[in-house]
């Protein structure tokens, strides 16, 4: 039995329906067009996850098989073919239902978040859009298809990033956003004209069956120079994954893509987008399983990310940015387990994280809509006796995002450390030692910011009423409210008990099958030996059992240090937080500047970019070409012609006589010189 | 009607152009109409053209006149898949152009609508011709039109940018006429098809080939010698400008893929390196320019030079692939992406250039800093801003995409390096192109000229939907337009690999 | 007498006339002399052209230079008030340098053209007679024949040799008043009169005054 | 008996008269006109020989058409004098070089 292709298609388009109506149509009903807006994108949304769920379901338990078909040329150059087509197997499905159920949560989130905002149809159509992208491009069977979602999800983040386009901060995050993906494009298409070159396909299938091919197989760098074939291609291909997922050193937008509307810092730049990257990688297993070199590469960079990110994570006040630091660390642990060949694990993280992260960033956006839109930690707290929900359920999430056992992040956490443990590729120790200290610096900074929101004094006042309008947000003065915070609107507090309820249990339902049950099947492809996960899964005998075992090992352990310190310090000794800061002022300086990472490279490719540009500019094309080479023969021939002038006196025996000097100096010649 | 069909095509404007003329500056409504009408019916006629059969032979519609009897000149036209995308884009934009000038021009628009039809007809004729001299005879009359609209309704610093115009693609074209001369009195003909199949020696290749080269660089045009199309652009009415970024830029591709390809391959083969380099350089030197231009039509501008590059660059790549590795489907792949290219940047300049005039058209100014917050004003025009923003820097699913992606893949297998520097435009093109919209379209408005603003007409909503329709139709589904060239590029490919000497 | 010896004393005469009248022309210090000189030139010149046979180009020259253009000259000459010292000036000065020049060339042009070889070359009989027709017949049959377009065209430049001649010494005068019967046709009496209401009031004199001064500006 | 060079010399010899009378009257246009009527003469004198030394009509036909050719030429020259002589009253070339450069 296969899966339908107008099901899939049904799934794609319905996205791209509900953003057409949204974008197109409600901007010209009037004020029933947010009603429509809503109602459509929402329904279609509901189709997409409906049918997802039920594909899921027919690959999982109905006995489906994989489906990999073409839907029409892209283009036919001889042999070379670009097609737009689906391939669906689990991997897909997985995400499929993913991304699908955060959107449509999101998509809820979004009529309370944005009740107020004059672009609410215009976000509908947007976020639909992004859907619609996603769906292209985990669901694409060749790498034209993947790069036009890749490059799709990057315009829709883009375009929501800068959102509300009239903050200078705003625009300024979504084109740096676009610009540092736009080096990772550049990498990953030069990773798919590799791919091109030595695989002679586009087509997912034809390049993993030929992957095996690579071994051997050199590119001529310089003359005495052979770069290993299988390595540039998935270093090059990383390269792409690496701006989507915000790895180091192409991570710097990640945070400032928090200027975004919160909807969306959930959807797109913690559950899904930004593991895009993870999911291609874990997609081009066969290829990536042909080099050691590009995946030790691949660990290094997830281990640094891992642990420096979340570092920076600690002394952030900004309560999303907090969020976002821990997305890009989470990020690294995915990577890491890409770097050990635990492509499942990782695709397991993702999922986990997914629904944890989405929580999270709601909850954030929930306790900003209570703040009146003040984001900052440091004017916050003693917020659980206004909004409970948010309060229970941003506990939850940050349960299973420091990985308390039975939460769902903690078996896709833990089996990643343990799995690093286990691995022998170059700098696995360097990761082992990253992926735990990350441990440590995951719970410091959760239980931090949910301290700071949360629990302790209250750090605002709420301000006589005085006529301060509710959505002036952009100037009112720090810590002061209009009034008193509430619980957020049912449209907010419910995608958050929807997202609360996977965070807890989808690791304990799913950690068998997915990571230890070879549940993808075929869509993931291991080299046996370097198959870490299936040495671990010897010792894997349930996940009741799992979980258990997790109270004993380090990981834990660190997590439980993590909470006394932070207790002692948030809820017992306030003023200690203050006095370590000025102890270790170098170190927080250096994290609070974030290891000048924005600096250096905004002085390396922005403005190194327009100097370079104006020298170009304004020396070798003004100066050179058209000064020198195009006005300097200009003036030449005016000299030229000045000097000629004189010749021209008005006289006409002056021109009579030099016609017949000439006469004669012709016949002279023609006597002397003819024969 | 078949038989004369380009006849028809190139006439029609060029003739139409007496009575538009005739309606005076007394009656532009009534100018207006005819020359839109005329156009119209040039584009239906032009559709004709899809009758070309690419499992045919590859020149079709043929059809022959005597011209100059003595020299043996005749009046030859004949097309062939990438003729034919090529007219099909000169007459829709045509249309588009004309629209987009319908009240922009209140100074003499009956002689400006004459003008346009007239250069509408000789690109058409540029574009048909496969005798090498009716050919020189379009491809230098195509000028005076376009003299006469800068020169005309120009901005003030005109007289410098015709001058420029004319005297750089004039110097270009003697080397050209050299050439042709050279043939002519080597082969007794101006045929294309005889002059391709004249064997030569590899010194002589060489001459014609930098002859040739020198004249299309300057048309297309390639680094070092580019600098007259940004003042060209900056002084072009909007039709101008459009004409020239969409269809004047691509004789010169058009005549290295009619005249240097299979006159002249051992040469090209020989030399393909230098114009590979050149191509690059414009890739990224002029990447780096058009990031600090201050005016926005020079950026656009400088960034059509930067694409006009990946045309350059997929064309003699070709020549790399087929005589170094035999890798005749990448240099397929490889030209028929700059063939795309081409089509694509016709489109995508054009309404970025129309953009520009809608702006230019509320402030009369093109200063990026008198601009900002845009969208505050104008939002649906920012929406098509942002669409042809975003094919100019490549995106996937836009026809920008298409061709610069077949370029790419097509010179990895080339050379590592050459897709290194091409790929770097991914970086650079949206450098330039973002941050343009970042100052012109997005934030607060900060300036008087943008709070005076009124938002689109209809007229230059339907000028810009049709723009936006073909760049999505393109980029959405390419194959179609590939199909219709795929013939015509496997021959050019074939005519690479045949030795002369 | 040898009437070939006959023609060689003819010719003789008749070109040291020319020659003689031809130095005139550029050295007679009196314009009018000069012109009554080349006219000597020109009249001697169709006298050697009879020695030629060619008589219809000899009455031609005759009668269209001496007869028309020599006395267009004369016209002109005697019409325009010339200052003769001054044109004279320099004459002294440049005639060295003149000389030189002319026998160079003249020097140069024999040498070229090689005399000597072409002594031998005899004149030959009458084409015109061989065919057994007069010159005159001879020369309008290639005429109307074969040069029949140049010979339109000739006409045609003299024709646009007239009119240019009479357009650009026509003067027109300034000033002169003429009647234009169609303009005076065309007039329509409300361009010249308007009719103007106005109300019956009487105005006051300060705004009699303003209302004059205001009319009085243009 | 007379051979075809006695008349090529006869031209030379007018040619060079003519040419001196350029020379030595820098003046008078009047003059300068006439020499170049000489000029003429001498090219006439040549194609008459020619024309009877080849037993060509042409030579005698484009005689005829200098001579048209020539009037008209001396019409319009000295209707240019006389409109020069009105506007600058002068004819002194060298009171005339507003085409100096």
């Amino acid at each position: 039995m296969g899966l339908s292709t107008s099901v899939l298609l049904t799934i794609a388009l319905a996205p791209l329906l509900g953003s057409l109506v949204a974008g197109f149509v409600s901007p010209f009903l009037g004020r029933a067009g947010r009603a429509v807006a809503h109602t459509v994108t929402i329904a279609c949304m509901i189709v997409s996850v409906a049918l997802s769920f039920q594909v899921l379901y027919q690959l999982t338990l109905g006995g489906a098989d994989n489906y990999n078909q073409n839907l029409y040329t892209w283009f036919q150059i001889g042999q070379v073919n670009a097609s737009v087509g689906f391939m669906v197997d689990r991997l897909t499905a997985m995400m499929l239902v993913v991304v699908g159920f955060v959107s449509l949560v999101v998509h809820l989130y979004t009529i309370g978040y944005m009740r107020d905002d004059p672009g609410y149809t215009r976000f509908f159509s947007y976020i639909s859009l992004f859907t619609f992208s996603m769906f292209m491009l985990v669901m694409s069977n060749n790498f034209m298809q993947l790069f036009f979602g890749w490059e799709a999800v990057g315009l829709v983040s883009y375009l929501l990033i800068g959102f509300w386009y009239k903050r200078p901060t705003a625009i300024f995050a979504n084109l740096k956003a676009f610009l540092v993906n736009r080096v990772g494009d550049f990498g990953f298409l030069l990773g798919i004209a590799a791919v091109l070159t030595f695989l002679h396909t586009l087509d997912y299938a034809g390049a993993f069956s030929a992957a095996p091919a690579l071994a051997g197989q050199t590119l001529q760098i310089t003359a005495n120079t052979q770069w290993d074939a299988a390595t540039v291609i998935c270093i090059l291909l990383f390269v792409g994954a690496m701006g989507k997922s915000a790895q180091v050193p192409l991570h710097v937008w990640l945070p400032d893509s928090m200027e975004g509307p919160t909807p969306i810092s959930a959807l797109i730049h913690a559950a899904t987008m930004v593991t895009a990257g993870i999911f291609m990688v874990a997609r081009m297993s066969p290829l990536f399983e042909m080099s050691s070199t590009a995946l030790s590469f691949v660990l290094v960079i997830g281990a640094t990310t891992a642990l420096f990110t979340g570092l920076i994570g600690i002394v952030q006040n900004d309560i999303k940015r907090v969020v976002a630091y821990s997305t890009l660390s989470q990020l690294g642990y995915m990577t890491v387990a890409l770097g050990v060949s635990m492509y499942s694990g990782a695709v397991f993280h993702l999922m986990t994280h997914a629904f944890f992260k989405a929580l999270l960033f709601l909850g954030a956006g929930s306790v900003i809509i209570a703040m009146h839109h003040e984001q900052d930690m440091r004017y916050m707290g003693g917020l659980r006796k206004y909004m409970p929900i948010t309060w229970i359920t941003m506990w939850i999430g940050s349960l299973a995002l420091v990985a308390v056992p039975f939460t769902s992040g903690f078996y896709s956490k833990d089996a990643i450390i343990e799995a690093v443990g286990l691995s022998h590729r170059w700098g696995a120790n360097y990761a082992y030692f990253c992926v735990m200290a990350g441990a440590l610096v995951t719970g410091l900074y959760t239980f931090r910011q949910m301290y700071l929101t949360f629990h302790g004094k209250e750090r605002f006042t709420v301000a006589a009423s005085h006529g301060h309008g509710h959505d002036d947000h952009d100037h009112h003065e720090p810590g002061v409210l209009a009034h008193a915070p509430k619980e957020s609107p049912w449209v907010v507090t419910v995608p958050l008990v929807l997202l609360a309820i996977p965070s807890l249990l989808i690791g304990y339902v799913t950690v068998a099958p997915m990571l230890f049950g070879n549940w993808f099947g075929s869509a993931i492809h291991v080299d046996e030996a370097n198959n870490v996960l299936a040495e671990l899964g010897q010792e894997f005998h349930g996940a009741a059992a799992m979980a258990l075992h997790g109270f004993t090992q380090l990981p834990f352990l660190l997590v439980v240090v993590a909470f006394v310190i932070c207790t002692y310090i948030y809820v017992f000794n306030p003023a200690l937080a203050g006095r370590i800061k000025q102890a270790l002022k170098p170190l927080w300086t250096v994290l609070d500047r974030k290891y000048w990472a924005d600096e250096v490279e905004y002085a390396l490719f922005a403005s190194g970019g327009q100097k370079i540009g104006r020298l170009f500019w304004k020396f070798s094309d003004a100066g050179m070409i058209d000064g020198v080479a195009v006005n300097g023969s200009v003036r030449l021939v005016h000299r030229g012609a000045a000097l000629m002038r004189r010749l021209q006196t008005g006289y006409l025996y002056h021109y009579a006589f030099a016609m017949i000097i000439g006469v004669i100096v012709l016949f002279g010649g023609y006597r002397l010189f003819g024969n | 009607m078949f038989n004369h069909l380009l006849s028809l095509l190139i006439w029609l404007p060029i003739v139409g152009a007496v009575p538009v003329l005739l309606a005076g500056s007394a009656r532009p409504m009534l100018a207006r109409w005819l020359a839109l009408l005329i156009t119209i019916a040039t584009f239906v006629i032009s559709l004709w053209l899809l009758r070309y059969d690419p499992e045919g032979s590859v020149m079709q519609l043929q059809e022959t006149h005597v011209w100059i009897a003595t020299w043996g000149v005749h009046f030859t036209l004949a097309v062939d898949g990438i003729s034919v995308a090529l007219i099909l884009m000169t007459t829709f934009v045509g249309i588009l152009v004309i629209a987009g000038a319908w009240k922009v021009i209140q100074n003499r628009p009956h002689q400006y609508m004459a003008c346009m039809l007239l250069l509408e007809g000789l690109l058409i004729g540029v574009f048909c011709a496969t005798d090498a001299l009716v050919f020189y005879a379009f491809f230098e009359a195509v000028l005076i039109p376009m003299y006469i609209l800068i020169g005309m309704w120009g901005g003030p610093r005109r007289v410098y940018a015709t001058l420029k115009l004319f005297i750089y693609t004039f110097t270009g074209s003697v080397f050209m006429l050299i050439a042709l001369l050279y043939l002519y009195q080597k082969a007794h003909t101006f045929d294309l098809a005889t002059l391709a199949a004249l064997p030569l020696t590899m010194k002589e290749q060489a001459w014609l080939f930098f002859g040739f080269l020198i004249a299309f660089a300057i048309k297309v045009p390639m680094v070092p010698v580019h600098t007259w199309l940004p003042d060209a652009h900056v002084e072009a009415p909007t039709g101008g400008s459009v004409w020239l970024a969409a269809v004047m830029l691509k004789i010169g591709t058009y005549g290295m893929v009619r005249f240097m390809l299979p006159i002249t391959p051992d040469a090209g083969a020989h030399f393909a390196w230098i114009v590979i380099v050149l191509s690059l350089v414009a890739i990224v030197y002029i990447g780096y320019v058009a990031l600090v231009q201050e005016d926005m039509k020079k950026l656009v501008a400088y960034s059509s030079v930067a694409h006009m590059g990946f045309v350059t660059l997929g064309i003699f790549m070709a020549f790399m692939l087929v005589r170094e590795s035999g890798n005749t489907e990448m240099a397929s792949l490889g030209m028929q992406g700059a063939m795309v290219q081409m089509i694509s940047h016709g489109f995508v300049s054009g309404a970025m250039f129309t953009c520009i005039g809608v702006m230019y058209d509320r402030t009369h100014t093109r200063q990026i800093r008198d601009y900002g917050g845009v969208i505050n004003m104008m939002p649906w025009f920012g929406l098509f801003y942002v669409l042809f923003a975003m094919a100019n820097c490549g995106l996937p699913g836009t026809s920008g995409f298409v061709g610069e992606f077949m370029v790419i893949l097509a010179s990895f297998s080339a050379s590592p390096w050459i897709a290194l520097f091409a790929a770097f435009t991914l970086i650079i093109g949206a450098g330039y192109t973002l941050w343009l919209v970042k100052r012109v379209l997005w934030g607060p408005v900060t300036t008087e000229h943008v709070r005076h603003m009124t938002p689109m007409t209809a007229r230059e909503t339907w000028v810009l939907i049709g723009f936006a329709v073909a760049v999505l139709v393109i980029g959405v589904w390419p194959q179609p337009l590939i199909h219709l060239m795929d013939s015509s590029v496997a021959h050019l490919v074939q005519q690479l690999a045949v030795h002369k000497i | 007498m040898n009437p070939q010896t006959l023609q060689l004393i003819c010719f003789y005469a008749f070109s040291l006339v020319t020659v003689a009248s031809a130095l005139s022309v550029i050295t007679l210090k009196n314009t009018v002399h000069a012109v009554l000189a080349l006219v000597l030139t020109f009249f001697s010149a169709a006298c050697l052209w009879m020695l030629l046979d060619a008589e219809f180009l000899a009455l031609a020259l005759v009668v269209v230079y001496v007869g028309a253009v020599m006395v267009l000259f004369l016209f002109v000459v005697m019409m325009l008030d010339i200052d003769l010292e001054k044109m004279h000036e320099g004459f002294v000065k440049f005639l060295p340098v003149g000389v030189i020049v002319a026998v160079v060339m003249l020097v140069e042009m024999l040498g070229l053209i090689g005399v000597r070889a072409m002594h031998a070359h005899d004149l030959g009989v009458d084409p015109a007679a061989v065919t057994g027709v007069s010159n005159t017949a001879w020369l309008g049959q290639a005429l109307y024949t074969k040069f029949l377009l140049p010979f339109e065209v000739a006409a045609l430049v003299l024709t646009v040799g007239l009119v240019a001649a009479v357009a650009l010494t026509l003067r027109e005068r300034r000033g002169a008043r003429y009647e234009s019967a169609s303009r005076q046709v065309r007039v329509d009496p409300r361009d010249r009169v308007r009719i103007v209401k106005m109300d019956a009031v009487r105005p006051s004199s300060a705004s009699a005054d303003e209302g004059t001064a205001g009319e009085s500006k243009p | 008996m007379i051979s075809l060079a006695h008349y090529i010399v006869l031209g030379a010899v007018l040619f060079c008269i003519a040419v001196a009378g350029l020379f030595i009257n820098r003046k008078n246009v009047i003059v300068l006109l006439m020499s170049i009527e000489l000029m003429l003469l001498a090219v006439n004198m040549n194609f008459v020989a020619f024309s009877r030394f080849l037993g060509d009509v042409s030579g005698q036909v484009f005689v005829f058409f200098i001579l048209t050719v020539a009037a008209a030429e001396a019409a319009v020259g000295l209707a240019i004098l006389v409109l020069l002589f009105r506007t600058r009253s002068t004819i002194n070339i060298a009171d005339i070089d507003s085409m100096k450069g």
